[in-house]
């Protein structure tokens, strides 16, 4: 019956973050409340897995149809539904805030800033309910990347040191 | 600008890479290639046209708007394809068990879904390196 | 062994790259050396991982309808690593960005110097 | 000193990749245990349940889409971070 709910909660925070450059010049204070309900609905459907993965047991689903050696497997185990549900309610419980602390941003920087803060939502939501290791390590580049954005965006000139100390380290990590 | 022999030489070969680039993007599925090949190709004879006309000759024709959206879109059409499986009450990304008839293998117009992800695909990365290109060289 | 390594040419040349690659970020100290390391690094691994997905006398794993019964080489490792492709290429260029944003705020890519002026600058 | 300090470092590092490598199952053998049954079926069956002639095709976009679709995020996230690096703190926007 949840099959798709979990594969469901990335791919809505990944369109939402497509989204929102595109409309933030006309609409912003709809494009903030539009990303805030996507993070909140995706907390709501983490809560309902938790619940499942409680009562129920433990779900994996193969995406696309494709059993677990030859396509791609999503594990939704107390745990990892756990760990969801936590990253988005603390998302969503930030982004309350954003709208306050932006005022005096630019249009296209809070577009830009708001799709990295999505994307990094809802790739570390995919990386915990990931049960493949390459599609744990593509999450994990779209996380990289996408902090290493977040850093590099305040004005101080060490913000831009900082990134580039991130992403020397992160990818030595890597590989 | 750079001198005339370039300038006409450039200009004669260009279409020819574009559409040396749309072929491999059309024929992902039957020769090696795809997506992110051809998208990489027509991309690149952008660069070129960038690194021989100048870049507000380019900017001219394709503005850096444009660019930013196609590529929004580009994104957003790989998983709008993924809904295709959902609403035929099956898996999300799902081609064949979805009930999409995948043609004769072999042929052009085959392999149901993966022609029309590929050439969404192909279409976002050709626009990826061009807005790539324009941010990293444009001026404040 | 050294007939086994010989014999095993790609991982030998993989494993020199990935060596040269890491000397390269270890020992300069000019941010796009580095950014030019790292990348000589990612090309060690793909080499390593198309290499171990190769077997001898294959084709490439593009299905002839007309005899089916063909040696192919290994196709998921092909596949995988143009996932990785596209990964370094995209990291690539955000280390570039920040490369530049780097030189538009210091006047400089020597990390040395960065943390000169700022060792300076919080004093 | 800034050139000998890492190839100390990296040459006992690159001995023991070379000793890896020795390891390693012979380089071409089509009994490697990276041919195992995963690929056998992408080879056998990759036409008939994905249409593609092309296997690696097969296996990106449709055995691994999942994986794909996140690909193209990435370069996606590329682009937007590069922007937010570059142009954030532009008063105007092209």
């Amino acid at each position: 019956m949840f099959d798709n709910l979990p594969v469901l909660i990335v791919v809505t925070l990944l369109m939402t973050a497509f989204l929102a450059p595109l409309f933030i010049k006309k609409f912003r204070p709809l494009v903030y409340g539009v990303a805030n309900a996507a993070v909140a609905a995706a907390a709501c459907a983490s809560a309902v897995l938790l619940r499942y993965a409680l009562h129920t047991g433990p779900l994996y689903v193969a995406v696309g149809g494709w059993e677990a050696p030859w396509g791609i497997e999503v594990a939704i185990t107390p745990l990892s539904s756990f760990v969801v549900l936590v990253v988005t309610s603390i998302v969503a419980l930030v982004m309350v805030s954003m709208p306050r602390e932006q005022v005096d941003w630019p249009s296209q920087k809070v577009g830009w800033y708001l799709t990295l803060v999505l994307l990094l939502t809802a790739a570390l939501a995919g990386m915990t309910m990931a049960n493949d290791l390459f599609n744990i390590y593509v999450f994990f580049e779209v996380t990289a990347l996408s902090s290493f954005g977040i850093v590099a965006a305040k004005k101080e000139r060490n913000a831009a040191d900082a990134g580039q100390g991130g992403y020397f380290e992160g990818n030595v990590d890597i590989e | 600008m750079p001198d005339l022999i370039i300038r006409e030489i450039t200009a004669l070969l260009l279409p020819f890479i574009q559409m040396y680039g749309i072929y491999v993007i059309m024929h992902g599925h039957l020769s090696p290639g795809g997506g992110f090949a051809g998208g990489m190709i027509v991309g690149v004879s952008l660069v070129l046209y960038i690194l021989v006309f100048g870049l507000d000759s380019c900017l001219r024709k394709v503005p850096h708007r444009l660019s930013s959206i196609v590529e929004s879109f580009g994104t957003l059409w790989y998983a709008a394809v993924g809904f295709v499986g959902l609403l035929r009450g099956t898996s999300f990304l799902m081609n064949k068990g979805a009930g999409i008839s995948l043609g004769t293998p072999g042929k052009l117009f085959s392999s149901g879904l993966i022609v029309v992800i590929t050439l969404g695909v192909g279409i976002k990365v050709a626009s990826t390196v061009l807005s790539l290109l324009y941010t990293l060289i444009e001026e404040d | 062994m050294l007939a086994k390594l010989l014999h095993n040419y790609p991982y030998l040349i993989a494993a020199l790259i990935f060596a040269v690659g890491c000397y390269t970020v270890l020992s300069h100290s000019n941010l796009m050396r580095k950014v030019i390391g790292i990348n000589v690094m990612e090309t060690a691994v793909f080499l390593f991982f198309v290499a171990a997905g190769n077997v001898r006398g294959g084709r490439p794993p593009i299905i002839d309808l007309q005899n089916p019964d063909q040696l192919y080489v290994n196709p998921l490792p092909s596949a995988l690593v143009l996932t990785g492709i596209v990964v370094g290429v995209s990291v690539t260029a955000l280390a570039l960005a920040l490369v530049v944003r780097i030189n538009r705020q210091f006047g400089t890519i020597d990390a040395d110097e960065i943390a000169a002026i700022r060792s300076r600058e919080n004093v | 000193m800034r050139k000998l300090i890492p190839a100390l470092v990296i040459l006992p590092c690159l001995a023991a990749l070379l000793l890896l490598a020795t390891e390693l199952p012979p380089y071409g053998n089509p009994d490697n245990p990276a041919n195992n049954e995963v690929t056998a079926r992408y080879l056998e069956k990759g036409v008939e349940e994905a249409g593609a002639t092309n296997i690696v095709t097969d296996i990106i976009v449709d055995y691994r889409a999942y994986d794909t679709l996140i690909e193209t995020t990435v370069l996606f996230t590329a682009l937007i971070a590069v922007m937010l690096t570059l142009k954030g703190d532009r008063k105007h926007h092209a």
